[in-house]
Parts: C-alpha cells; structure tokens; sequence
C-alpha cells in the first residue's frame, strides 16, 4: 500500500483490533463451562458411582403398607417401584406411591426443629436444636406427668413397632389418651365385622379369585383399603385365568374409578345400599340356595324386604334386585364388599352388616374368593385398636375447650384439615397451652404448634409394617432408610427414644435407636418361624434384602351369626343435614386417587396427574349430572357456591353423566392454606361444609350426610383440563367385543413384520 | 463521466481495505485465543502428576480409576486410596501436605473435569475398557502429562470415526451413544 | 390510458425516474422512519424475547404446535408468487402493460420471500441450528433427511429465491447504467458496479433479451413447483383436512390470487406516492382486475370442492373436520375470508369498478387480509381437530405473535422502501419501448 | 449421479416391504383395555423415570401438557347407562411412522430395535412431527423447565434433561433396554430375555394391564398377546403400523 496517509493507517489498526477482540470474544464465549468432579473422601462400600442399587422398603403414602424397591444413583433416590417379593403389591405400586420420591426432595419440608415465635397459626417459626427443642418438651412433658395433667398423642395410624413404641411411650406418660387418627379408616366396616362376625379386625377381601364381585360403593380400584392389591385381584380376575371372566358390579351415587371399570353400574339412592344388600339377602334365600340351620330367623328377619318394597325405597328397578341375586347366588364364588359413601353415612354399620350377610348367605366365609379372616399382627402394637373416630376427636376437642388437655403431640396427621369446621377443632387447638408436632410439613395442624420436631420422611427412616387388611395369612416387612438424611431432621421412633430417654423410661424401652428396637422386636420372628437362616444376622440380612418376611398359616373357621343379630337385623333410613327444600342436593365428597385424603397436595406430580375421570389438574370441581345442569342453566366451568347448614363454597362446575341428578360430588384434597407452594391456597375443601353427623355405633363422621344447596355466582372459571372431547364420535378409539362371542376380526400381528426369531 | 468500472474500485478501496483488515483481525483473534488460553488444562486443587504415578512408577490407570472396568464412569480415586500410599511415600512434599489437610477434614478434593460429555451423551467407560481400547485413545497420553489436559478433540466425529473403523454393530445409530 | 403515456417524452422518463432515485421529500423519510421504527419493535423485539423464552412466548400448545408464525411464512411465500411469475408470463406473451408494472410487482417476490424465510427462523424451536436443514459434508457424516417435505421446501424456495433474485436484477442492469449516466457521487459508483459496464451495444442486448427470455421460461415452472411443494408440507401429512390432493393447485392459485392483489395494492401506492400517473393507469387496473376475477372464481371453486370431499368423505375424522370449520370456534374467520375472497371480488365484473383506483385498493387489501385468514385456517382448523378427540384443544395467537405479524409487515414495508430508492422502480427502457422512438434505435442511450 | 444412485438405493431398500425383518428386535406393547383401570400410576412412573418436567398450572392451561403416556377417557351412552372407558395413549413407535418422514434433520427415524428414536440433540424443533403424528403424542419444550431444589436431586441421570426447543416423547424407556442389552452382553447372551425389560409404565401398572417385550420371539408374551382374538390397532386406517397392541374391552353387558 503506496499511499496509505496517517488517518487512513490509524483507521487500518483500529478495524484490525476491533476485529481482533471480536474474534477474541467468540471464541470466549463458546467455551465449555468448567465442571467439578467431586469424589467421597471414603467411599461408601454399598454403592459406587454409575451403578444403581436397589433398597427394599415400605411405602409410606397410604396405609395399605405396599414394600417398595428404591432405585438410588450416587447416594440419591431416582425411582420407587414395588417389591416383587411383597404379597400385597408384588411388584405394582400407584400413583401415589410412586410420587413419594416427592415428599423426600419436598423444596417445603421441615429443615430442622422449631419454635413459635409469633402467634398461632402465623407461621412465625424460629429454628432451634434437637437438644433445646426435646429438652423443652421432655421438660414440659415431666411437669404434665408429675403435676397429673393431661397429655394426648395424636398419631397417624401406625402399625408394628413404632405403634409399640408410643403405647409405651403414653404409658410410661400414665397417659391413656393415645389415638390414631387416619381420615379414612374405615370404622363403620370394624364396627360392622365386630357385630356380624365377632371380630373387631379387618378380613381378605380375596377379589382374585373371585367371579362376581358385589361392590356397594367401595372405591377397591383407587383408594379403599388397598387399592393397588385388589388392582391386581382385578386384573386377575378379569383376564388373567382360564375361568370364565370374573364380573364386576359397582352400586354408588356416584360413578367411581371401580364404578368405570365395573361390567355394571346401578346408581342407587344415597343411603339405600343397605337396604338394598337385604333385598337381595332376601333373594337369596327365596332362591333357596342357603341350607344354613338359622335359615328360618333369616326368612323372618327379612321378610319385608321383598324385591318391590326395596326397589321403591332405593330407586333399583326390582328385576334388576333380582337378577344381581340370582347372578350373585350362582356365582361361583361370589363376594360383597362396602365401603367409600356407604362406609360413610348415618346408616353405614346397618349396611355393611347387610353386605357382609350377603357372603354369609352365599356361604363364601373363609374359602377362597370370598372373605378370609386375619391372624394378629405377628409383632409390635396390635393395629388399629387406637383408631379415634369422630366422636372421639370431638371429646379431645371439648376437653382442649375446658382446659383439660396440658401437652398435645401431634404425629403426621393433619385433622385440621380433614375435620370439619363443625368440629370446632382448630379452635379448640387454640386453646391447649402446648402442641407439639412431628410432621415433617408445614401443614395445617402443625401451624398450630409451639414446639416442631421434624420427623424423617419415610425413605430416610427405619421401621416396619404389617399390612392392614392382611392377606388372610402373616406378613411383616421391613422399611430401612435409602438415602442419608436430607436436613436436620430425626426419624419418629428415634424422637420418641429420645424424650423417653430424657424421661427416664429407660427401663420400658431400652434401645438407643429405632434400628435396635426392630432388631430386638424381629428375634421374636425369627425364633417363631425358625427360617433356614442360620443365625439371627443371616436372617436380618435376608430380611433387609427381601424387605418382607411372610408365613403361610391360613385361620380355619366357621363364623356363626347371633340369634340376637339376626333378630335385629334391620337397615335405618339415613339421617341427612339440611332440610330438602332449602338444601335440594346430596353432597358426595369422595377422595381423589392422587391426592387421597389431602396428603398429595403438596406433590408436584400428583398435582399434575390428571383425575382419570375428568382429566382436571390441579385445584377443585363439582360434577353433576346434565339433566341438574341443564336444569339450574348451568355450563361446563361456571363457577357456583355450595352451600350447606354450615358453611359455603365455591368451585366451578363440571358436567358429569354417571351421577344421580340429586346428587353433586366433589373430590377431597384441595383447599389447603398451608403444606407448602404447590398444595397452598388452591381448590377448595368439601370436608369443612359438612355435618357433624355421626354414623350410629360406630361414631365416626359421616361425610355423605350432608345436603346442599346450589347457586350460580354468575362468575366462570373453568378448570385446567388436559382432556378435550369425551366422545369418540364412531371412531373405534377404544374397541369392544361381546363377553361370551370370540370376536373374529383382525389379529394385530397382520402387519408387515411376521413374527421370527432371529437366528444368533 | 467514465463508464468503467475501475474508477469506482479505486475509490472504494480505503473503505475495503478497512473491511478486510477488521476480517483478518477476527480470524486471527479467534485462533489467538483457542491456541493461547484453550482451556483444555485447567488448574487443579492439587497439582497432581500423572507422569510420575501413570508414567515413572508405571502404576496402572484402573489401579485408582477402578470404577472404570465395571461402571459407566471410571471414578476418580477417593482420598483415603491416595492416602493408602502417600501414609509413607513422599509425606514431606507440600502437595502431599495439601492432600494431607484434606484427609484431616474429610473434606473433598474439588478436582476439575477435563475431560466433560454433554448431558445428552451416553458413554460408558466399562464397554470400552471391555472392548480394550487404551485410555489413551481418547485421553491422550495422559502417562506423560504433569497436567492433564485435553489433546483429543472429545466430539461427535472422534466418536464416530472410532466407531467406523472397528465396525461396532450399530455403532453409528444415534440412539447407541444419545440419550 | 395509452394516450397519457404518448404524451410523456424519452427525455421525461428518465428523469422522472432518476427524480424518483435522487429527490427524496420528507414524507418518504416520515414513512421509512415510521415502518423501521415498527420493525424493530414489533418484529425484532420479540422474536428476540421468544429466542430467550422459547416457543412458549407464542400461543401453541399439543396439540396445534403449529400456528401463526407457519401461517405467515405461506402467505408471504403466496404473495411472493404472482410478482415474478406474473412478470414471466407476460414477458413471454409480450403484453404492453406489463412493462410500467412488471420491476415493482419483482420486487415484491423478492422481499416477500426474503420475509418468508425469516418466518422460518421465528417459526423453528432453535433456529441457532437452522444450518442442520443444509446438505453439507461433515465428519459425523450427517445428512438432512431428503424424504421430508420440509426439505423440498428448502431447496425449493432457495432456487426460487436466487431465481427471481438473478430476473430481477439483470432486468434492471440498462436502467442501472441509464440512471448512472445521471447521477454523481456516491450513488454514481453504486450504479457504476450495479451495471456491470453496461454500454447498450447491440450485442449487449442481445444477450440481454435472450437471457431474460431464457429465465422467464424457467421461472414459470419453478414458480409453480414452489408453492406445490409448500403445499406438501400439509398435504403429505395424514391429518384430516390437509391430506388433500386438491392442496398443491389450492395453494398455487392462492398463491396468485393474494400476490396479484399485492400488487395491485404497491402500484397503486407507487402510483400515488411516486408521481408515475403516466405510467401506471387504468389500464393496468383493469387488467389486472379481469386477472383477479379469474383467480377469485378458480379460488373459490376449489374451496368449494374441499367442502365437498370433507362433507362426501363420510368419515368422522374429514366430517368433523367440515363441521369444525364451518361452525366451530373459528368460524367467524372462516366466513370472513369467504366475503373477502369469494363474494367480494365479484365487484370486478363491472369495468368501472375495475377502473376506479381507490375501490380496487381496497378490494386488493380485503382479498390480502382474506387470504391470510385462509392461511391461518388452513393450520388452526385442522390441527385443533385431528384423530383423537380426547386431544383437541383450540389455540389463540399470543401477543407475541401478533406483534410479529405485524412487524414482518413492516419489516416489508421497509425492505420496500429502501428498494424503491436503489432500483429504479420501473422499467425505464421498456416504458420507452412502448414510446414512439423520436430517434433512430441505434443511439437511444445517449440521452 | 452417483450419489443420486445411492440415495434412490437405500430408499428402495427403506420401502420394501418386511424392511424391519432385518433389525434386532421388534419391542412391543399391549395393553389389555380390559385390564386397565385408568388409575393413571403409569403416568407418575413415566414422568419419574423420564424425567418429565413439572409444567405448572399456568401453563398446563395453555395445553402444554408433558407427560409422554396420558390416559384417554371416552364415555358411551347417557346416564344411567353410562359408560367410561380408559385408554393409555403413548408413541406407537409405528413401523410407517409419519413422524419419521417429515423430519428435516432425521432427528427422528426408525432404529434396529424397530424403535421410534427420538434424538433431542439433533432437532431444530420444526414441530412437523408432531403436525404429522396421528396419535398426539409428541410434546415439544417450550420453554426451559426447572425444578424447585432438592427436587432436581430425583432425576434420572441415564435420561437427559430436555433443553427448550426440542420436541420429545416416549422412548420405550430406552436407558432400560440400553441396560438390559448390557446386562446380556455381561452374561456373553446375544439377546434380551423376554420379560427381562420392562418400561416404567409396564413395571407400575397395578392390574397388569400392560407387556412388553420383542415380538420377534415367538414365545414372547407380547407376541402370544398379539395372537389374541381381542388384539387390534388404534387409528388402523391410517396403516402407521404401530408397535403398540391394544387388547379390546369385554362389554359384559346385563341383560
């Protein structure tokens, strides 16, 4: 370049190094990001990096007490599936139980112990130490035990050692106020078994085998007893056998999950399933199948139960009462279940005594396919003799009233939320000078303690569980802890070691953890099944590895019904809230798969798991039926408020065509106004609306003895719905065929890959 | 007024002139910095020699990678292992000192990863180790490094290229290495 | 009418023109200032927000994943149609009045698709990857997958750019050096190297003609097969409704229609704004109203005809589909496009309405809107109803969106506006071979 | 020419019919709609296993659902004789997928395990595919998703996270037969044990509704289920060829 001048050279290297940085910063900026390799400073022997192990344990969810396989990378749980060995959910687990990775990695769980600084319920909290914090409440707890005030314990339902565990606890407290409370324990069904058969204890339900089940609007597929085992019984029973398939009939207000599965569906009047079981009791006999020595009482006890009379007092075409009785009857075996709306009406012990006659009358007590007793619990506290129903938990209320109660320890259970506003409960709360709490959320009752103790979740905790109902035969299965503990917080049992310790129970529980109490509690096990095992540690280890141990011992007996029941034997009309006119509708609150009794709402992916029947996400709705739709001038997400004698809502509606038209149902679970960012303040939640009506003789709330009330807010929010159309509009999405005919049509396996085995 | 295209280009020159220059500036810039600052050694909490151990003492790569044969990532040994010789090897040496401190506080090395997949990448060490392909194939020799640092390109192609030539059955379809 | 034109000299062509080129009023810059003002914060503001969001910005969901921004990409690709092929056609019948027309109505193909392919980059979920669509040699030895449509696409619409890119320019290469010959400074040496030497020998133009000749021929077809292939993208698929054979000739007289009624709308603007009242005069609206007419009764008769299979089909799936479209959600639109596209354009049938500008303006916009609606019908409607319908769910345009609707507007507006001051926006030599030659051939540059 | 010559080779070869006789495996779904209570465990196991993000409300509003198998719910007939049924809809993994030919950058395409891959890397996001799936069930990114801490600490480190952009969908749990492979590669097997994989959905699903395995082995269970009078294809008309069967629903109806 001749003749480059002096500003031409300087705007040369000005462009050459603007270039120059330009190029410098590219490159810069599509460099890898450093990354960290961090190795243990001593490796753990029982994993190692890239390599997946597997823990055997117990879910924690619900308390159908299913053994879980816990899948854990690098010290963390990435999966939960079932345990193949566990009798009760051989390798199956549900939704639930496969979000419980979720309440472990919870971002809302407890960190550490707590103190109330502020009001209560204002959730002011300050963090403190496990030695301050238990020495407050062993210290407080003493002065109520030497000063004979009143201590309460009021525990989810626990079951095996733990429930040992607080029996001595309380006793060593010379307290006799220990409760359980689980929102839905089945009460009507003891107090029904206990009057019809003696026995104040769960049976097996053995739907596998059975060919015709008679459910009366037990929800068996998603949330009664123990959904996931009577799923595979289904399964089963459905296609899995070379017998004739099994049939399933489902009698309820409103269609449940079971209800769409069932072969049939009978909507009955709410309250009038009784009623009905005795008609078709009555069947039975006139069909003269029963040969029974007491046939004579049972023809007189139910004489006015003629197919007529019930078909006008449950709204059941009286053909219909007859064929489900003679199907029933020939059914070979046929069983009768009742839970859900039926286990929760003013009449429920009446009716479930009437559907357990029916498996008497058919004579499939004991004998498979038909109702199987259980064996007690082989080790640990005896199981659900503690269970607090309604009444109860109004006495602990009226007692906290009066100042009566000292010192209350709540253990994971959530009756703030669960108990309606009725019950005064929270209010009463208000009034106890000192609550402790050992959840490991913030939900609504613990808002209400002074002292929090933030217990383990259940994946990082030992213990052990036997299932409740049982399988007819003894099992117990060991939970051990799959991942280190996340915070700071302590396992249950180990908490209350520690407060006995404190308390110098020393003597009644001697173990300085939860682990040496198992080990001790399982000699007893180990010494009644005398295993191949060679030693107790063997044996322990083979147990870690199973998770479940199991014996097989079968009970072998007859049940014979008392004259004085049968005399007696009778169905009352239900006893509803709210008079007819002012309060038109049924109410019908019914626990959702996902979110069960509450305990799922601060799950992300329950949260998220669309409700099979409306495909609805997140938050509350009200189904009804069209025609009551149509009826009021209502559409799919406008919003209406329910009202009832004792408190109001509001929620949008959605239009559902398996449901009476005087009835409306809503799903339990939302509505929470604590428990954390993905269950607060979303939803509303049916249970506080209702009743304090109790079920007569088994005390326990009747959640469908509510009436209600409609009206349109005029307002519309139409629920987040992942499901569109709900026709298939004749495009054989979903295809039938006859039950009996083999259908001929094509065999999916014309396609253009002919089925070879590959030769290698 | 002139037709000619000549003209024109000498009065645009200067303007092109800039215009190359800034282009030749840019390239010469991007290179400068992958050649002088590659980051492909970055600086690790311990200096750490591979040439002594790997390549003077001749100790085996899998004697502290051990994870490699049967895991999909070959570990990097944990500090009780280094320990377990430097108890009496070398114990007076300031590294040593350094590690030393760390095995006080059980506290963990924060070695630095040179040589990094993308997440969506599945590579498992135990096939290769399986398939004897030397570490060195895709490390470099690592045995004369006194810093590791990253001589092969760990890319799509080297992958690739690897896979061709000893004909893996499916080796080339994506699923094989993506995930 | 002709007699205007006769009245203008060789003399006033140029250097209305060259005026045209080198005096710029303020309005011109109100209106660039304006449009580029518009683009940058109606199109390039949010597409940028989106490449930091993600495709969420917009108002897809499962299962529509496609929606306005697809929509726009086939209608600027339709506008782009009519301006070069319509030049093409008429070259090849060498109809008079094609030549006042013909620069402009090129022009438009070429900043329309320019537009389109940018609607592609806004469309893709990580355009930072659009190079992946191109066969290049690499050593992973991963090639574009050349059975998919989309690829056709590709390729189509890059020849069809560089195609009409080529047409255009080097039908502008005499104006080129005429207005070189005129201009000083700066633009002196733009136009000295945008006219490669041009002398106006003989020879010159006899390659000239011969070569514009050669691609005016190849450009017809290839105008043709773009929109066909464009109309594959859909019509290869099997969702009901755009699984239709009808699709790719559906798509090319749309294609016409919207891009002759876009041209209708930028000669009358030319018209008005520029000052070329002589050039461009009723004639031309005339003819291209009779044009119009056809392609709105071709148009519509072809949509009649969807109707019709949807409705003779008899499966729930097409069934639905019709139904959908003609009562559904989106149904207001629907019926709107049809009084735009199908009832409006019956005006043209009266010669006065044809010759009268303003109306014809106005009947070339609603057609434009109209075909728009179509284009959005075409991947709203159908998506929004396809197989199963437990997954039908709707979807409306976000704000984002919209705005970017809006702002490719604009960004064509602009791209327009610079244009019409580079290229010279009619023809200059062509309007004067439609002149009485005042002298001999041989020295008709030396003016 | 040449290269010409080799495409049009392989793409003969890609349309002769029984072209996926010469892969590995065949692997295969059934679901028996007889079986299946629509009780949606299959849906948390996918999105726990495949670390499928938390959408939210919001934008599980705007239909930006994730979740790679949903349950489909369609109802027969009016109260009181109204019927539900449950059908689990997840990627058919079809043998004609139009998936498969649309894409641009054959981010998805047919693999020797006659599987449907889907290679997130690679996709630009065009969505065609999703356009061109019959079954709707490809989900596309948004938007980047996070997870509240600790809860990134569950995710499956054998699945990648999905950055925004990129379409995805169900992979037959790939990172599972990936293992199972490796596993009978360790024992020296050449093949996959019948039932020695299985999917998230299949291993949760309470009433074993569900099989899964390589319908090219004849004693399969898959393949036994195919052979069921019962087995039919959602959408055949559309001749997708899917690798999902579906076992029709027994309607005992009452007489």
């Amino acid at each position: 370049m001749s003749n480059v001048d002096r500003r031409q050279f300087l705007k040369l290297v000005g462009a050459g190094g603007v270039g120059a940085g330009a190029g410098f910063m590219l490159a810069e900026s599509i460099k890898h990001p450093v990354e960290y390799l961090i190795p243990y400073p001593i490796p753990p022997e029982e994993f190692s990096p890239g390599i997946a192990t597997w823990y055997n344990s117990v879910c924690g969810m619900c308390p159908a007490g299913c053994g879980i396989s816990v899948r854990t990378r690098e010290g963390r749980a990435k999966k939960i599936e079932g345990n193949p060995l566990h009798p009760v959910n051989q390798g199956r687990l549900c939704a639930l139980g496969q979000a419980g990775l979720q309440s472990l990695y919870n971002p809302d769980r407890l960190t550490g112990p707590m103190l109330q600084s502020g009001e209560r319920g204002s959730e002011e909290f300050i963090q403190t130490t496990w030695e301050e914090s238990l020495a407050t409440v062993a210290h407080r707890l003493a002065a109520a035990r030497d000063g004979g005030k009143n201590i309460y314990l009021l525990s989810e339902g626990v079951r095996g050692h733990l429930a040992m565990l607080l029996e001595r606890f309380m006793g060593g407290l010379g307290s006799e106020h220990l409760m359980h409370y689980d929102f839905a324990h089945p009460h009507a069904l003891y107090a029904a078994n206990q009057r019809l058969f003696g026995e104040h204890a769960l049976p097996y339900y053995d739907i596998r085998n059975t060919r015709y089940l008679l459910s009366f609007g037990a929800d068996y597929l998603s949330n009664w007893l123990s959904p996931v085992h009577h799923s595979l019984g289904f399964g089963h029973s459905r296609q899995g056998t070379d017998l004739d398939r099994g049939r399933f009939v489902q009698i309820e207000a409103k269609m449940s999950l079971s209800g769409a599965a069932a072969d049939e569906w009978i909507p009955a009047r709410p309250g009038s399933e009784g009623i009905l079981a005795l008609g078709l009791a009555h069947q039975i006999l006139a069909g003269g199948s029963y040969t029974g020595s007491d046939f004579d009482d049972w023809n007189a006890a139910l004489e006015n139960y003629s197919a007529d009379s019930v078909a006008e007092r449950t709204g059941v075409a009286a053909k219909t009462i007859v064929r489900l009785a003679s199907e029933f009857t020939k059914a070979e075996p046929g069983l009768a279940i009742g839970g859900g709306a039926v286990d929760n009406h003013s009449n429920a012990v009446d009716t479930l005594v009437a559907v357990n006659l029916l498996n008497y009358l058919v004579g499939n007590i004991g004998k498979p396919g038909g109702v199987v007793f259980n064996s007690d619990p082989v080790v640990g506290g005896p199981a659900n003799n503690r269970q607090a129903n309604f009444i109860a938990m109004q006495q602990l209320a009226e007692q906290a009233r009066q100042g009566a109660i000292d010192v209350l320890i709540v253990n994971n259970t959530n009756p703030v939320f669960t108990l309606p506003h009725a019950s005064g409960f929270r209010e009463a709360l208000a009034s106890i000078p000192m609550i402790v709490s050992l959840s490991s959320f913030m939900d609504e009752t613990t808002t209400m303690a002074d002292v929090i103790l933030p217990s383990h979740s259940y994946l990082e905790s030992w213990g052990d569980d036997m299932p409740q109902p049982g399988l007819g035969f003894p099992v117990a299965a060991i939970s051990q802890p799959v991942v280190s503990p996340l915070y700071n917080t302590r396992a249950t049992g180990d908490i209350i070691l520690d407060l006995a310790g404190k308390l110098g129970m020393k003597d009644s529980m001697p173990w300085d953890s939860m682990e040496a109490c198992l080990k001790d509690g399982w000699r007893q096990i180990y010494e009644r099944s005398s295993p191949d095992a060679s030693d107790f540690d063997t044996f322990w280890r083979d147990v870690l590895v199973s998770g479940v141990w199991g014996e097989d011992i079968h009970r072998q007996d007859t049940v014979v019904v008392d004259k004085s029941v049968i005399d007696n034997i009778d169905v009352a009309e239900p006893e509803f809230s709210g008079d007819s006119e002012q309060y038109p509708f049924f109410l019908h609150p019914y626990m959702s798969t996902a979110m069960y009794d509450g305990r799922g709402a601060n799950l992300p992916w329950m949260q998220e798991l669309p409700d099979p029947m409306t495909s609805i996400v997140y938050g509350s709705w009200v189904e009804m039926n069209p025609a009551t739709a149509k009826r009021l001038g209502l559409l799919d997400g406008d919003l209406v408020s329910i009202a009832s004698e004792h408190g109001s809502l509001e929620a949008p509606v959605v239009i559902f065509p398996a449901i009476m038209p005087e009835v409306i149902a809503m799903p339990i679970g939302q509505g929470h106004n604590a428990f954390g960012r993905y269950a607060r303040d979303r939803g509303v939640n049916p249970l506080q609306i209702l009743a304090p009506i109790t079920a007569t003789s088994s005390g326990s709330l009747a959640t469908h003895a509510t009436r209600v009330s409609l009206t349109a807010t005029g307002r519309r929010a139409p629920p987040v719905q992942t499901g569109g159309e709900t026709r298939q509009l004749g495009r054989n999405i979903v295809q039938f065929t006859d039950a009996g005919s083999t259908p001929g049509g094509h065999s999916a396996n014309l396609n253009s890959i002919p089925i070879v085995v590959k030769t290698t | 007024m002139s037709v000619s295209i000549i003209h024109t280009l000498r009065v645009l020159r200067p303007a092109a002139m800039i215009a190359l220059v800034a282009l030749i500036g840019l390239i010469v810039g991007f290179y400068a910095n992958a050649t002088f600052f590659p980051g492909t050694s970055p600086e690790q909490p311990i200096n750490f020699s591979h040439r002594i151990h790997a390549g003077e003492n001749q100790i085996p790569c899998m004697y502290c990678h051990v994870q490699a044969r049967r895991s999909i990532s070959a570990g990097v040994p944990s500090i009780n292992k280094c320990m377990g010789c430097h108890l009496e090897v070398a114990t007076e040496s300031p590294q040593i000192r350094l590690l030393a401190s760390y095995w006080e506080t059980k506290e963990p090395i924060p070695w630095i990863k040179v040589h990094d997949l993308p997440d969506f990448v599945h590579f498992t060490h135990k096939r290769h180790i399986q398939a004897d392909i030397e570490c060195q194939t895709c490390h470099g020799p690592v045995e004369t490094m006194d810093v590791v640092s990253r001589e092969a390109p760990v890319k799509m192609g080297l992958c690739l290229d690897c896979h061709r030539k000893n004909e893996v059955e499916h080796g080339t379809d994506c699923w094989t290495c993506h995930k | 009418m002709q007699t205007e034109v006769r009245q203008a000299r060789f003399a006033d062509v140029n250097d209305d023109v060259v005026r045209s080129l080198v005096v710029t009023g303020r309005n011109y810059y109100i209106a660039l200032g304006i449009a580029g003002f518009v683009t940058l914060t109606c199109f390039f503001f949010p597409w940028f927000y989106q490449l930091y969001y993600g495709i969420g910005a917009a108002g897809m969901n499962s299962p529509t994943v496609w929606g306005t921004y697809l929509a726009s990409f086939i209608f600027w690709i339709g506008l782009s149609h009519s301006g070069t092929l319509l030049s093409c056609v008429l070259h090849l019948t060498n109809s008079e009045w094609r030549k006042a027309m013909y620069r402009s109505a090129e022009a438009m193909t070429f900043f329309s698709l320019f537009v389109a392919i940018t609607m592609v980059m806004v469309h893709i979920g990580r355009p930072w990857f659009i190079h992946w669509a191109a066969p290049y040699p690499n050593q992973m030895g991963l090639w574009p997958n050349f059975r998919s449509p989309l690829m056709f696409d590709v390729m189509a619409i890059m020849t069809y750019l560089t195609g009409s890119g080529i047409f255009i320019y080097m039908g502008a290469i005499p104006d080129f050096a005429a207005v070189r010959d005129r201009t000083t400074g700066w633009r002196h040496h733009l136009y000295v190297l945008l006219s490669l030497g041009w002398r106006g020998t003989d020879k010159e133009w006899h390659r000239l003609g011969w070569a514009y000749t050669f691609l005016a021929v190849l450009i017809i077809p290839l105008a043709v097969s773009v929109h066909s292939i464009v109309s594959w993208d859909f019509a290869l698929s099997i969702v009901p409704g755009l699984h239709q054979t009808i699709f790719a000739p559906y798509f090319v007289v749309g294609a016409i229609y919207s891009g002759t009624a876009g041209i209708v709308t930028v000669m009358f603007v030319l018209r008005k704004y520029m000052n070329f009242e002589h050039y461009i005069t009723k004639l031309h609206f005339d003819n291209l109203g009779k044009l119009l007419l056809l392609l709105s009764l071709l148009w519509t008769y072809i949509n009649m005809l969807e109707l019709f299979t949807g409705w003779f089909s008899g499966t729930s799936t097409e069934y639905e589909q019709l139904k959908y479209k003609l009562t559904g959600f989106y149904a207001p639109l629907y019926w709107e496009m049809i009084l735009f596209c199908a009832v409006a354009p019956l005006l043209l049938i009266s010669r006065k309405f044809r010759t009268s500008f303003v109306p014809m303006l106005i009947l070339s916009i609603a057609i434009n809107i109209g075909m728009y609606t179509e284009r959005f019908l075409i991947v709203a409607t159908t998506l929004s109803r396809q197989y199963l319908p437990g997954s039908w769910r709707v979807y409306v345009p976000s704000l984002v969106e919209i705005s970017i609707l809006v702002g490719s507007l604009a960004l064509f507006v602009t791209l327009f506006l610079l244009f019409v001051k580079i290229f010279p926006s009619i023809s200059i030599y062509e309007i004067k071979e439609t002149m009485d030659a005042p002298k001999k051939q041989g020295d008709r540059h030396d003016t | 020419m040449n290269f010409i010559d080799r495409f049009m080779a392989s793409w003969r070869k890609y349309r002769k019919p029984g072209y996926y006789e010469e892969f590995d495996y065949a692997w295969t779904m059934t679901i028996d709609l007889d079986r299946c209570t629509g009780c949606g465990a299959c849906v948390t196991a996918c999105q726990a296993e495949n670390n499928i993000p938390i959408v939210g409300e919001k934008e599980l509003g705007r239909g930006r659902e994730m979740q790679w198998i949903r349950i489909e719910r369609y109802w027969e007939g009016e109260y009181p004789n109204a019927k539900l049924s449950f059908i689990p809809m997840l990627c058919q993994h079809c043998d004609a997928a139009p998936c498969e030919t649309v894409c641009p950058v054959s981010a998805t395409y047919h693999n020797q395990d006659g599987l449907n891959t889907q290679i997130y890397n690679r996709c630009i996001g065009t969505r065609s595919c999703a356009v061109y799936c019959p079954y709707e069930v490809r989900y596309f990114n948004y938007y980047d998703h996070h997870w509240d801490a600790p809860l990134e600490q569950q995710l499956n480190p054998d699945v990648t996270v999905r950055e925004k952009g990129v379409m995805e969908k169900c992979t037959f749990c790939v990172q599972r037969i990936r293992q199972a492979k490796d596993h009978a590669k360790d024992d020296g097997r050449r093949r996959v044990k019948d039932g020695e994989v299985q999917p998230a959905c299949v291993q949760t699903c309470p009433s074993e509704a569900m099989t899964f395995g390589d319908r090219k082995d004849a004693n399969s269970v898959v393949a036994k289920k195919m052979n069921d009078p019962r087995a039919y294809h959602v959408l055949e008309e559309t001749n997708t060829l899917p690798s999902v069967v579906y076992l029709k629903k027994v309607s005992a109806n009452a007489d």
